[in-house]
């Protein structure tokens, strides 16, 4: 590549800071990357494939059909518990909110997902690491009724530390209200598929998006009920490599399958279109 | 002997002093009942303050508490016949779940919940409580017999957490816990949860999705147990107490809360003092709650559960 | 034991046979047991409590109501294939009907157990090793008929080395219809008891027997699909001790108790009323 | 190059002599029509003779033929878009049982069947067909699958039999062939199975629980294969030729028996020698019984395979 030979040797010669503001790094194989090419390439490394965060509406641009997503999440936080830690919650939610730029740790509404009318939800983990309170459980209990209530599939991209601490119960009740909803989906016989990525962990695994019609996983991505550092704590040994990891759950028959993000939106469609009778899908 | 709670110990020193005093007076024939009666007033008064103020973190204690009731105890004390049904039909028994039929005044209800062990070597036996995925599986198992011949379904909630290590990840804990959730909200019988001691997270909700959910006085319900809470938000799991308050996690916060319907009183000083009485509240708790659902039908059921459920959360428009 | 010393003394002297005709021994702890006390004891050691054959209208007396049995088995079994190998198998048939005094290895019929209305149907391996052929499937499909129709209970007790080959893909097929038949239970919401006993394997256990409401095991019985000689031919390598007996199997979650045989109706009766919504087991 | 069959022979060396004779003529213009067409001839009488006439050995034979086409290769090449799904939700993903989406001709359809490998490595991998309970468990969220969004059910059959070890042995094998049984029994969407090549016993029965079952020409399903049941009942297992001769284990034999509905032919030779012949052979059949069933309501589907499976058996009353 030219333009890492160009890098390369600017950086040699200490023209440059070490990740110039248009350049950054691979985490996984360290490769410098153009931004503008990482985000075209829905910040999947173009060397070794390692899926980064995805910010939460580009995930919906590469889902929903152009033009066709109208956003209907709009709930706030509230502070029920009054919970302060070393520093009150409110105070917590502010400067989430202000860093993601949205409420709370969900995004999505209605939209076509390969022709197919949809509700698309996707959580934010750059919101207090996409944990599951109020507000998140309630949207995605609103999604699945709303779905229900206009024949839409239902489509939730996951990434998430887990239930919210600062709602504390009402957090854990979130897993019930959300996988409640899903019946709703259940009696209409209208499909729901669940995108695990990176991380998916604790309370949202263990309820709405664990019991899915279908279950992708993205490659590499964290899985599980609990953290690896307590289950390191618990059992006080490492880890096994890969532990966790998508390719662990696909191996563990608990992933219908492991799609790289640039054919996930295929692979969707594929599996939506089937499921509401449509015809066959025609090269999305 | 159990060692005793910080908070109970001058209670119990008090509790020894008189016990030893009246012996001396019995034995000596020494007329010391003034002085008892002195020190049977500042014993109540101990109690009432101490008990009367429990800390957050004090009730985690108490339900932590060995001698307090556990799942078989409750099976055997409160319904008749209780007869254990095992496994999972899929990979094992789950010593950690027990479960199986039983009467409640004569009427026939299927029945589960998590067992702690009553002694360190039952304790690793049952895993202390912390269910696999196959626990899990049996109580749903259970849930299909308890539709399957219409009975009600009633679950006893006394875990730290599902377990987390390589073995529950490896087959599913996550999936398992949101299969449980999901069967049991779908039940067309009455289902009720009883709290017991320790409501731990999604391990604890997975067979918590009553119609309604009881909870005796000292237990405890939470996203996270305080120390796991504290070592997050305050770096230090010591800081435990102060993780429970804000976690608001006691009975009382949580029928606030609506997160539970009903708080079964304890005898003072917690169940584990006086079992016998715990489990008669419970079981007056049982059978009225019962009695509440017993004119719904299989929909009305399962749509009141769906309603109770679905109304949980606190947020702005 | 006078009788047991009395016994070893004679036979140190030669004065009788090693085993006399009033006598036998157990097979698991070689105690001498006298015949009529093996008998009452339901032919359970009564030294070490390993549980021998039984014979199946002694299983049926053990299990119904005295005098409440009514047998509703009654067919013979046809040779559809004209199957014959070393001998054919009409040959066969006769010389099992001979040994075990039935037409084929199934007896069974309405009866009260504990008072509960039932259908009881008892595998006979003393016929043709307990196989299922046209004949069991066939019994059992209609004992959960009349089940169904009659507002009975079902109770099945299995002894079978699997389908009977001689009728071939006949036999394969009696795997499906009776677990379909036992959907008209189902329908009905009547409980059905699987008793499993020595041994009960392949087709028998891959059927009906293991999808009971409630699955009984006698100790220390061989079950399983695979018989023991195939798996070690497969793996090539010695099964580990206790390996498809019911404590494993218990262990493995595939029952839900082992119950011996002499507290097998108490066991039977308390399900059985607690399904039938009757009132507390009064001491059977 | 697979080994030829030993019934395959002499077909085998007379079409290699009239090739080579047809390339000697051709390269030196030699007439050798006449020589040729009398070599034709007989092969024709020979093929004839050998396949019109075929033992039920032979057909086992052809049925574990390397090249005969697997369960991938039809759903590579009868359905459109076949899209995979994996996974048991509880254990493990299993490779002997592949399963998922697809459209046959338009129609959206689940299916599912066992998968042997194509060569030694992929035979391992595969576990030779031989599943174990988690590819039950598989087949079974597929049914779940078809019901919920009533789409037809299609499996394909083609196994020794359900993997007889330890490991499955220890997960319940038999309980997961009759919850498989019962799970295809209760389908209400149009199910049908087809027999590819081997339908061994119980294993295979697992998924074969169509409303309509359908059979390749040289397949074979029986309760037990012919070594097994030459070991047992002849005590060598080198009598399987006389085993299935007795156990009628053919496809015109079940076709008779009622065992299965429709007998799909091969091209001369075995499926192995026109794989793109048997599966058009196979897309037609398909075709038609879908349209067979496409009047059923769910109800009806439902009792239609009660009906045929409970049907089955030859007794004296
Ligand atoms: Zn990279
Ligand atoms: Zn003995």
């Amino acid at each position: 590549m030219a333009l890492e030979r160009l890098f390369r040797r600017r950086r040699a010669q200490g023209e440059v800071r070490d990740v110039p503001e248009l350049w950054t790094r691979c985490p996984s194989c360290d490769a410098p990357i153009y931004k503008k090419d990482l985000e075209q390439n829905l910040y999947v490394c173009p060397k070794c494939s390692h899926h980064m965060r995805f910010p939460a509406l580009r995930r919906i641009e590469s889902l929903a059909d152009a033009g066709t997503f109208e956003q209907t999440t709009r709930l706030k936080p509230a502070d029920p518990l009054e919970f302060v830690d070393t520093e009150p919650y409110v105070k917590r939610l502010e400067r989430y909110q202000k860093e993601a730029g949205r409420p709370d740790a969900i995004v999505g509404g209605r939209c076509l997902i390969g022709e197919v009318p949809s509700v698309l939800l996707v959580m934010d983990a750059a919101f207090a690491g996409g944990s599951m309170g109020s507000v998140v459980g309630e949207e995605i209990a609103r999604g699945a009724e709303l779905a229900a209530q206009e024949n839409r599939s239902l489509v939730i991209v996951s990434a998430s530390g887990g239930a919210r601490m600062q709602e504390a119960a009402l957090s854990l009740m979130q897993m019930a209200k959300t996988t409640l909803a899903l019946d709703r989906l259940w009696a209409r016989r209208l499909p729901y598929v669940s995108i695990l990525t990176d991380p998916t962990t604790g309370g949202v695994t263990a309820s709405f998006a664990a019991i899915a019609d279908v279950i992708f996983a993205e490659p590499g991505a964290l899985i599980g009920f609990a953290g690896p550092r307590v289950i390191k704590q618990t059992i006080r040994q490492d880890l096994p490599e890969g532990f966790q990891r998508s390719e662990f759950l696909l191996k563990h028959g608990m992933v219908d399958r492991v799609v790289d993000r640039r054919k996930l939106k295929e692979a969707v469609t594929r599996v939506l279109r089937q499921f509401v009778g449509g015809a066959r899908a025609a090269g999305v | 002997m159990r060692v005793p709670l910080e908070f109970e110990k001058p209670i119990l020193e008090l509790e020894t002093r008189i016990a030893e005093l009246e012996k001396y007076a019995q034995e000596s024939g020494v007329g010391l009942e003034g002085e008892l009666s002195v020190l049977r007033e500042r014993l109540k008064k101990l109690q009432d303050d101490t008990y009367g103020n429990l800390t957050r973190w004090q009730r985690v204690q108490l339900a932590r508490t060995p001698g307090r009731p556990t799942t078989l105890d409750v099976l055997g004390g409160v319904f008749q016949d209780f007869f254990e049904l095992c496994g999972d039909r899929t990979f094992s028994d789950d010593p950690a779940i027990v479960g199986g039929l039983a009467y409640l005044e004569g009427t026939p209800v299927v029945v589960c919940g998590q067992q702690k062990g009553r002694d360190t070597k039952e304790n690793i036996q049952r895993n202390f409580g912390m269910p696999h995925p196959e626990g899990y599986r049996k109580a749903m198992r259970l849930m299909d017999l308890a539709d399957r011949f219409r009975q009600p379904f009633i679950a006893f909630i006394d875990t730290p957490g599902a377990y987390p290590g390589i073995s529950a990840e490896e087959r599913g804990q996550a999936w398992v816990i949101a299969q449980s959730i999901q069967r049991m909200a779908r039940l067309r019988v009455p289902a009720i949860a009883v709290i017991l001691g320790e409501g731990g997270s999604g391990g604890a909700l997975a067979i918590g999705v009553g119609n309604r959910v009881l909870i005796l006085e000292n237990a405890w319900y939470s996203v996270i147990s305080p120390e796991s809470c504290a070592a997050i938000l305050w770096r230090d799991a010591k800081e435990a107490a102060k993780a429970a308050e804000a976690l608001k996690l006691s009975a009382p916060d949580l029928l606030q809360l609506g997160i539970v319907d009903r708080v079964i009183p304890e005898p003072g000083g917690g169940a584990h003092r006086d079992p016998a009485t715990t489990l008669a509240n419970l079981k007056t708790a049982l059978l009225e709650t019962l009695a509440e659902l017993k004119d719904l039908g299989p929909e009305e059921l399962f749509e009141d559960r769906y309603r109770r459920f679905r109304g949980l959360g606190v947020y702005a428009e």
